[in-house]
């Protein structure tokens, strides 16, 4: 782009600028939207999860609900409680929003798709998202509301403890793929499923379900929604945040999401990559990889709607006693999996497709359960045809 | 066991000051001075062919006019000399179930107005910390030995017990106007006074 | 080394206004970080003096009054009601036989519904949503089929004293057991999506556990005490109305999870419940006679003297009327002692030591509904 | 002990699993919402041959507000008295007796004793406090000629409380039956005149008759 406006006259150093700026904007214009629009997406999910409609008044379908909620937000007026420090409340939500939209940096919306294609890109991903520990416990302790300190104990002691196994759950990638350039990590996965990093050994497996659960945690996303467990802690660390400040938080937890998703596509299920001959069509590529990070985002709208929530001291249970010794065993499995088999790929592909047939296998025995509580469902009740009286 | 039959069991090893009640209603009771019922709850809970292990309902209520057959338990007057004579008094029920020999019992007991008092029997049956509660905040009955005796469906600076029947409602509470508005007024039935 | 330093406990109020105090009640906890050391819980913000109201009005005048004393099983409580005033007037035995039927048959149904609601209830304070919103589905078609008979969905006035107010149409029977029919399987598919869940039972089993006899001295009732393993149900026991007629089974706490009166136990015995309503249901359906609905009644009754207390066994336990006649147009006293108010007692004793989640799930599985507790 | 640690992994997925196919497949059957004021559940056939068949519309007992029909109203008082909260206040004056009718002029009869119904009153004032009105039905079930009863018109949001008094005697009704019964009472008053007159004058003229006789 930088190109484009030196050619119009522009100096080198001021073009760079201007176009990092509009880079900058639109990608931030993208987060906001999807942010947005992911609310909307999950109430209309969980509508039709519960036999109902959800939202579906603004706009066609709902689409635009997110629009009314948010200039509903900002009409309205903003509070802070008396006793509340007010520094540390104003600024909360905003550790929050900079943990989430820091991480779109090293963010791939496709194949070569980025802005900066960092070569500690992973662990820059992990140690941006933690700032949005210091906004959760922050909004907690300055609301000055002893339901709002529990929810930011919980949140702490929560992200710190999942960190762990999310950080060993990455690890067998980068082993796999021996970067940490998110770039990289895509590139070393082909289009086919069994040549994504997930199915390459029941090692990948394990530590992608690691992973998943524990970034489910670090989103803050039932069943892991201890910080805000509305049937609990009323709504946790953001019970006394009203209007913008209130509508940053929210943005920022469906941006997270997002953020989720795109995290899980790019490092286990081969990111944007097309087949060869369909390598040089870029838009194929952002379209690939967000129907993928739409699956997984759907998977965990639904794990919401499913599931009830866990226990603070189960929670850490989870943590410790499950997730962090099978991130151990994934990681010393693949490190030993691939050192025998490194000189026979023919093994190697074997193991890989024989675990995409087993995830068909699930996927098709799950077809059968949805079809069995279907018919479940459709048993007639009040129907015209009991008009007509017992014999 | 039927009333009559630990009516008995009562009078013989206990030696307390009761009554025997039938005429009154479907279900007879046993009729105990105030002074004796700790006593002879105990005796219903401990003893092993009773075993009353349930206090399954305790209240009271308001008698404005109490002909009671059984002024000679209070006062040392002769059972005909009552007759005729009326009695304002808080009447205590305690309704106890046995899960063990599954029968039932009623016993009563009476308490003059101007001094409600009995003994609590929460060291007997915990159930019966929150039913005396409430007796004492509707009715206004205290009880000896209530380890926490408050009000419990009340606000505690409430004044006056509802449920008696002399009690007449405020016509205002914390500033906040009770009195009834003029439709409503307009609504009410002639001659018929609530 | 840890005596030497000095904690305080942190004072939380919790409630009226709390997503998951059905109702309005409220609790003052002292706890230690998220560990509860004392639990005060603070009723009656739904105290509306229904007692005091009953001196004020007619026998039959009550009736619509029972129906708020618990919305969510008004049949029950107008069951409950009516069987204490025939009681006390000597007519329990003039009730018409189709009557009796049909009063079972619309009690259990509200069972079903009262069962339904506090199950879900416990499911959604557990953080799982859509069970709730799946068994208000089902609830909302008893509502049609109460309103299909008696006109209206939730206060219903049905049965009064004498009998039932309207006849059952033999469409009302068919849809009745269309309706079991469909409900059946959604059950067990609700209980594979929550009842079963493990992370479910992690969080009811070993919770709050209460023993036989602590069940026993605070007088708990209904499903709260089966839970706890003692096996007494007042229509098996004290068998009132028809229900020595039919054929069903109490259902009681094992431990299926945990321990013996855990709160998983109390849910479970909940969830078998409403299989065992389903079941008398279906024997009611087939042996209800023709004839009368309602026995003849004066407008204005005046009940002798006398005072009666009538257990009947509600969805959240016995519920006892104690009725005080003296001779009047309108009860002398009317006292309803009701399952949520025992239930609700035990609260101090068995939340010392849990986590604030943990008082959440006692209070879904001890299934305390303010309006009753209060009344 | 092992055993449990691995038996709780897999309980884990399986249940999850099971879970997830029961909220999966809720998505595609029917959806229960109404869309209430767009949808109008009183008469959409479509609702009703969908899914709710006879249950589909209000009930024909449905117990929504209440109404009076003046006609065969007897001013007997009885629902006044049933009514548990004082809902309902009727005053009444003296009229001409007559046999209240329905639509098609037949005479109405006692649902209690089967007997014509008589009206020897007429109705002053028959209000009811819908704001009050609790919906259960007590007065219908105690009207024996079947004035009151409930419709099924359950929207009735209005503006202020006093709108919520439904007044079914109007003004002008109240003036003429006010002005009758004052004419009844005139016409009573005047009989009772007349007949003292009457007795009077045959007092007198017995006394005379006495007088003469003397």
């Amino acid at each position: 782009m930088d190109a484009t406006l030196i050619s119009l006259g522009l100096n080198p150093m001021p073009a760079k600028i201007i176009s990092m700026v509009i880079i900058c904007l639109i990608v931030l214009i993208a987060f906001v939207t999807i942010g947005g629009v992911l609310t909307v997406v999950e109430r209309r999910i969980s509508g039709f999860m519960q036999a109902r409609l959800g939202p579906n008044r603004v706009g066609p379908q709902g689409s635009l609900q997110w629009l009314a909620d948010g200039i509903k937000l900002i009409l309205k007026e903003d509070l802070i409680p008396d006793g509340a420090d007010r520094t540390l409340f104003k600024i909360a939500p905003y550790f929050c929003l900079i943990g989430v939209f820091g991480t779109m940096v090293v963010f791939p919306w496709g194949s070569g798709v980025m802005v900066a294609d960092l070569n500690v890109g992973l662990f820059y991903f992990i140690s941006i998202t933690a700032l949005v520990v210091f906004g959760v416990l922050m909004a907690g302790w300055s609301s000055n509301n002893k339901w709002s300190l529990l929810g930011g104990m919980r949140a702490a002691a929560q992200i710190v403890s999942y960190e762990i196994p999310v950080g060993m759950g990455l690890l067998v990638p980068i082993l796999f793929s021996g970067t940490l350039s998110m770039g990289g990590i895509m590139a070393v996965q082909g289009w086919a499923p069994w040549e994504w990093i997930v199915f390459q050994s029941p090692f990948t497996v394990m530590s992608f379900c690691i992973f998943f659960i524990g970034s489910l945690a670090e989103a803050n996303r039932t069943p892991f929604d201890l910080p805000e467990a509305e049937s609990e802690l009323v709504s946790g660390y953001c019970t006394e945040y009203t209007g913008f400040r209130y509508a940053v938080f929210f943005l920022s937890e469906w941006a997270n999401l997002f953020v989720l998703g795109g995290l899980t596509t790019a490092v286990f299920l081969g990111g944007g990559n097309l087949p060869d001959f369909l390598a040089d069509y870029t838009f194929l590529s952002v379209l690939v990889y967000m129907a993928k990070v739409s699956v997984i985002i759907f998977v965990v709208i639904w794990l919401r709607w499913t599931l009830p929530r866990f226990r603070i001291d189960q929670l850490m249970n989870l943590s410790w006693k499950y997730l962090l010794p099978g991130a151990f065993v994934a990681f010393l499995g693949q490190a030993i999996y691939m050192l025998i088999t490194q000189h026979i790929p023919a093994v190697q592909t074997t193991v890989a497709v024989l675990m995409f047939l087993v995830f068909v296998f699930i996927l098709i025995r799950f077809f059968i359960r949805v079809r069995v509580n279907m018919r479940e469902q459709q048993i007639p009740v009040n129907s015209p045809a009991s008009d007509v009286p017992l014999t | 066991m039927n009333t009559l039959e630990i009516f008995e069991l009562i009078k013989k090893n206990l030696d307390a000051v009761v009554s025997f009640q039938e005429e009154e209603g479907p279900t007879p009771s046993i009729y105990v001075r105030s002074d004796w019922v700790l006593r002879v709850l105990t005796y219903l809970k401990e003893d092993e062919a009773l075993s009353f292990n349930v206090l399954m309902n305790h209240t009271g209520f308001h008698e404005t006019e109490s002909a009671k057959l059984f002024w000679h338990l209070f006062f040392d007057v002769s059972h005909d000399e009552t007759e005729g004579h009326t009695h304002e008094e808080i009447r205590l029920v305690w309704h106890l179930y046995s899960y063990d020999q599954e029968h039932r019992v009623t016993i009563e007991s009476s308490v003059p107005v101007g001094k409600c008092e009995v003994d609590s029997v929460v060291s007997l049956w915990k159930s019966a910390d929150w039913l005396e509660r409430e007796a004492y905040d509707l009715l206004g009955v205290t009880y000896l030995g209530h380890p926490d005796l408050r009000r419990i469906m009340l606000p505690p600076d409430w004044e006056g017990f509802p449920l008696r029947k002399d009690y007449v409602s405020p016509t205002s509470y914390h500033n906040v106007d009770n009195t009834p508005s003029e439709i409503t007024k307009s609504f009410e039935p002639k001659g018929k006074s609530k | 080394m840890t005596s030497a330093l000095k904690t305080e406990y942190l004072t939380i109020n919790m409630g009226p206004q709390h997503p998951s105090t059905h109702g309005v009640i409220r609790f003052i906890l002292k706890t230690d970080g998220e560990i509860i050391h004392e639990c005060d819980p603070d009723v009656g913000y739904l105290h509306r003096g229904i007692e005091k109201l009953a001196e004020s009005i007619t026998w039959q005048g009550f009736v619509p009054y029972t129906d708020r004393v618990d919305y969510v099983c008004a049949m029950n409580s107008n069951l409950a009601y009516c069987m204490a005033v025939e009681k006390l007037m000597g007519m329990d035995s003039e009730i018409p036989k189709r009557a009796e039927y049909i009063r079972v048959i619309v009690s259990e149904m509200n069972r079903i519904s009262s069962h339904a609601v506090a199950i879900g209830a416990a499911d959604m304070d557990m953080g799982a949503f859509t069970p709730f919103i799946h068994f208000l589905r089902e609830r909302e078609h008893i509502n049609d089929l109460f309103e299909m008979i008696c006109g209206a969905r939730l206060t219903y006035n049905y049965i009064c004293i004498g009998g039932v107010n309207a006849d059952v149409s033999p469409t009302f029977l068919s849809k009745t057991a269309e309706f079991l029919d469909h409900f059946e399987p959604i059950v067990e598919q609700i209980n594979r999506l929550i009842s079963y869940n493990q992370i479910f039972i992690k969080r009811f089993a070993d919770v709050a556990i209460v023993p036989p006899k602590m069940a026993i001295d605070y007088n708990l009732v209904g499903p709260n005490l089966r839970g706890s393993g003692v096996k007494f149900d007042i229509r098996k026991d004290k068998p009132y109305s028809i229900y020595p007629e039919v054929d069903f089974n109490v259902p009681i706490g094992t431990g299926r999870a945990g321990t013996l009166g855990d709160c998983y136990d109390r849910y479970m015995v909940r969830v078998e419940e409403i299989n065992e309503s389903i079941k008398i249901i279906r024997q009611c359906l087939k042996q209800i006679p023709d004839g009368e609905t309602k026995a003849i009644v004066k407008s204005s009754i005046k009940p002798p003297k006398g005072h009666i207390y009538f257990r009947t066994e509600t969805p959240r336990g016995d519920t006892g009327y104690f009725i005080v006649s003296d001779g009047k147009t309108s009860p002398a006293r009317l006292k309803i002692r009701t399952g949520s108010f025992t239930g609700m007692s035990i609260i101090p004793e068995i939340a010392r030591g849990v986590f604030i989640a943990d008082l959440v799930a006692i209070i879904g599985s001890l299934d305390v509904v303010a309006p009753e507790l209060d009344r | 002990m092992m055993g449990a640690y691995f038996q709780n992994i897999k309980n884990g997925f399986t249940t999850v699993f099971e879970g997830m196919s029961i909220t999966f497949a809720t998505m595609f059957v029917r959806k229960e919402t109404v869309q209430y004021p767009e949808v109008d559940i009183t008469s959409n056939k479509t609702i009703a041959e969908k899914y709710k068949g006879s249950l589909m519309g209000m009930p024909d007992n449905y117990r929504g507000v209440l109404i009076l029909e003046n006609g065969l109203c007897t001013a007997c008082q009885i629902c006044q008295r049933t009514c548990p909260i004082d809902c309902i206040a009727i005053e009444n004056a003296k009229c001409d007796k007559t046999k209240p009718t329905d639509k098609d002029g037949k005479p109405v009869l006692n649902r209690f004793t089967q007997k014509e119904a008589i009206k020897t009153r007429a109705l002053t004032r028959f209000d009811i406090n819908i704001a009050k009105c609790m919906f259960c039905g007590l007065c219908e079930a105690a009207c024996p000629t079947g004035a009151i009863h409930h419709t099924k018109q359950f929207e009735m949001n209005r503006e202020c409380q006093e709108d919520l008094v439904l007044r079914f005697v109007s003004d002008g009704e109240k003036e003429i039956a006010v002005k009758r019964a004052e004419e009844i009472e005139a016409e009573a008053e005047a009989k009772k005149a007349a007949k003292a007159e009457k007795e009077k004058e045959a007092k007198e003229k017995e006394e005379q008759e006495k007088g003469a006789e003397e």
